[in-house]
């Protein structure tokens, strides 16, 4: 599919799409209809999921979902405000997702409901609870 | 010269640790064992296991993870034991320097016998190191 | 009879394919980046390596105000080399970099 | 009854620290936990941290063995930020190193594979070949491994006239001595009984899974980031993408050695394509806020780089997402049901490259079992 199906495959889904080239499509959806969406893409054939992005954006976390729609590369933004960093997981349509989304939930501090192996598992094994070295409010420790 | 020390110079034994380097280095010090190069030729080894080696080559930074390990093999060395830190890593953290995981250099918690500067350095620098180290034996 | 049983008997004719280094010297070829040097005479202190280097190794002598770069910290990428607008910093093709002592390992 | 059978961190098999768990009935693994991260340096915030060009250093040293393809990642995105053209010979350059470094590093791989099931033999002669790999390599860029030869822009360096039948030499010997490696994995009664039917790996599992590169296209999986998303000159050459049906260790390490050969035809063309014209347009050290995405193909497999700039000197945010790390879901579908024996093979047998997967993450598992590495494991390994 190239980036003109994938727009209009997922127009009913999400907020607002903008197609830069022919490969490279970036869509803004809210979480709700995220979900909605991802059955619809599975249909329609997209089974690869490059990875899932986490970007603090100060007072919000954004969740970048890069899926693979050969040759095209849907990049879906979803944006959490940081009262409330609560997201679905998607491994039950996309068991790839399982390390991607750790990656989320350890780098950033965003919650994902429904992941099926939540524990935290990260960095050193004495790191401190609580810090998130991909927000901006993370100190790095003197040398 | 001593008769045990000339015998510790006929035939050392490497072990190689990577304490969170790019690779590059790492690479490198298997490079010496390949025909081109050939450490055997020395005498020299890389083996598997601390409790053999007597030069411990360590490559990378040194990650909060590492860190521990990096001194429990050194401490399962057995006497006498060099370290030769291969690559700017180990000297300083090279690119990584502020990184937050990064808690090197290396002599800050072992003693390193010497360095081998060079991002990744030849084969032939550290067969160059390696036969320097020896001579201080 | 495995095919690469062959291999192995050819190999014993052949000449050896070790380097014999350290007795024989190796030239590396040219443009190969090895330990950079600094010619005093051209520096005319701009201090623009200092902002190419990605990694901070150069760093000033505050008593000669000359420029030095730490082989320990150096990733020998030749962008230094590149910036000096005087070329007084040249990239050499000497490897032979090790040392006992880290801190003394400088390009002055 | 089960056993648990630690592997790692220091082993001799993998030159990188890593930590493997396995759990055993008798001889069987009947489930496995990953435990990464004693490479993990925190790459991505140190990324956000330097300025873009500095950065081209560091996303170098993501990995020391495929820097050219995260360099070329790297530069590519941060291009696609700024909307710039690269000069056609930089295209170019850049498609020769890529594929140099894809030679390179196949042949590294089949010899570490040849050693893991205790070819020594042939680990030798795979890293004999591979030296002559290097010192093209090492004339080109002016190192062995780390070439620091790509640049925002362009490239840093040429490949002038006179090293071409140099190369073409070093090519063709290499061809030669490729085709009777694949020669020696199909015929040689060792390397089939210790790759054949090892470690399967099923075309669905992968496609579920997303797993990348030659890991999946041994499973049979049609996918190749030169072809379907072409960048640097790749659109203006023609090669195969390999493909291999069985999904074990044996169609890994065919689907290799074949793309070797590939490889050497690219550069046969590349080198005689190669067009006129500068190296490198200048970047400004600004870029407006934009988000871009590049992927590549790496040795390994689909390399992705996503980078959004905020106006200033520095990037807002930079993710890498190598392969490595995309295809360390496969090993539970490849262990599990296998026997310990294997277990060194089929590991290599994805080509794992830590280095780059740690850069972000630590942690890893498909069962979600977290333990924590005591040293009581470590010594018990060690004995």
């Amino acid at each position: 599919m190239d980036s003109k199906e994938v727009a209009d495959l997922i127009k009913a889904h999400v907020g607002d799409v903008r197609i830069v080239s022919e490969r490279r499509l970036f869509a803004t959806s809210d979480k709700q209809r995220f979900r909605d969406l991802l059955p619809a893409l599975k249909v329609a054939g997209v089974t690869h999921l490059s990875t899932i992005t986490g970007v603090d954006r100060g007072n919000a976390v954004e969740v970048i979902y890069h899926f693979d729609c050969q040759p095209a590369i849907l990049n879906l933004k979803i944006s959490l405000s940081k009262d409330d960093l609560k997201i679905f997981t998607i491994t039950d349509i996309f068991p790839g997702a399982v390390l991607y989304e750790r990656d989320l939930m350890e780098m950033l501090g965003v919650k994902v409901e429904g992941h099926p192996d939540p524990q935290r598992l990260f960095l050193p094994d004495d790191w401190p609870e609580g810090a998130h070295p991909l927000r901006k409010e993370f100190e790095r420790e003197s040398k | 010269m001593g008769l045990v020390s000339f015998f510790r110079r006929k035939s050392p034994w490497l072990l190689h640790f990577d304490t969170g380097g790019c690779n590059g280095c790492s690479i490198e010090v298997v490079a010496t064992i390949i025909p081109r190069h050939d450490i055997e030729r020395f005498g020299m080894q890389v083996r598997g296991s601390p409790r053999h080696a007597d030069i411990l080559v360590v490559t990378g930074p040194i990650t909060k993870q590492a860190k521990d390990r990096i001194i429990r093999i050194y401490e399962q060395m057995p006497e006498p034991k060099m370290v030769v830190a291969v690559g700017s890593c180990p000297a300083s953290g090279c690119v990584f320097y502020d990184c937050y995981n990064v808690v090197g250099p290396l002599d800050k918690f072992i003693p390193v016998n010497a360095y081998v500067p060079g991002c990744p350095p030849k084969p032939e620098a550290i067969i160059f190191a390696l036969v320097k180290a020896l001579e201080k034996v | 009879m495995p095919k690469i049983l062959l291999t192995v008997v050819k190999n014993i004719f052949r000449k050896p394919f070790t380097v014999k280094y350290p007795y024989v010297k190796v030239e590396p070829p040219e443009g190969f980046r090895g330990a950079p040097v600094i010619d005093k005479e051209k520096c005319i202190r701009c201090w623009l390596c200092i902002k190419a280097c990605p990694d901070r190794a150069i760093s000033v002598n505050k008593e000669t105000k000359k420029p030095s770069i730490w082989h320990g910290r150096c990733t020998f990428c030749g962008e230094c080399a590149e910036a000096c607008p005087t070329r007084a910093i040249t990239m050499t093709k000497n490897f032979e970099l090790a040392t006992f002592d880290i801190q003394q390992a400088r390009s002055e | 009854m089960t056993f648990v059978v630690p592997f790692g961190p220091q082993h001799p098999a993998l030159k990188e620290p890593e930590y493997f768990r396995f759990e055993v009935k008798g001889e069987e693994i009947i489930d496995l936990n990953v435990r990464l991260g004693y490479i993990h340096r925190g790459i991505e915030r140190a990324l956000q941290e330097r300025s873009y060009l500095h950065n081209i250093y560091l996303a170098e040293r993501i990995c020391g063995i495929c820097n050219v393809a995260h360099t070329t990642a790297y530069c590519q995105t941060i291009e696609q930020l700024a909307n710039i053209e690269v000069p056609d010979r930089a295209r170019f350059i850049r498609t020769i190193l890529c594929e140099l470094e894809r030679i390179h590093s196949h042949l590294l791989w089949a010899g570490v594979a040849a050693h893991e099931i205790g070819f020594n033999t042939l680990f030798m002669f795979f890293w004999r070949d591979r030296e002559l790999v290097l010192d093209l390599k090492e004339m080109i860029s002016g190192n062995r491994q780390i070439s620091a030869s790509n640049t925002l822009g362009g490239v840093r360096r040429d490949v002038k006239p006179e090293y071409v039948p140099t190369m073409l030499r070093v090519l063709n010997k290499l061809e030669k001595e490729t085709k009777y490696y694949i020669d020696v994995c199909t015929s040689d009664r060792t390397i089939l009984a210790r790759c054949m039917g090892v470690g399967v790996l099923t075309k669905e599992d992968a496609i579920k899974l997303c797993i990348v590169g030659p890991t999946t296209r041994a499973s049979g999986v049609d996918v190749d980031i030169r072809r379907d998303d072409p960048y640097a000159a790749y659109d203006e050459i023609s090669f195969k993408v390999i493909i291999e049906r069985e999904g074990d260790v044996l169609a890994k390490v065919i689907v290799r050695l074949r793309e070797i050969l590939e490889s050497i035809r690219i550069i046969r063309q590349a080198l005689k394509a190669l067009p006129r014209g500068p190296l490198r347009t200048k970047v400004a050290p600004k870029i407006e806020p934009n988000e871009a995405l590049g992927r590549i193909e790496a040795p390994r497999g689909e390399l992705l780089y996503y980078a959004i700039s905020n106006g200033t000197d520095k990037p807002e945010r930079i993710r890498v997402r190598p392969p490595t790390y995309a295809n360390i879901p496969s090993f539970k579908p490849m262990f599990v049901g296998g026997t310990i024996a294997e277990i060194p093979i089929v590991m290599a047998s994805i080509d794992p490259c830590f280095a780059c997967t740690d850069r972000v993450t630590l942690v890893d598992s498909h069962t979600g079992k977290a333990r924590v590495v005591s040293f009581d494991e470590l010594r018990g390994r060690r004995k």
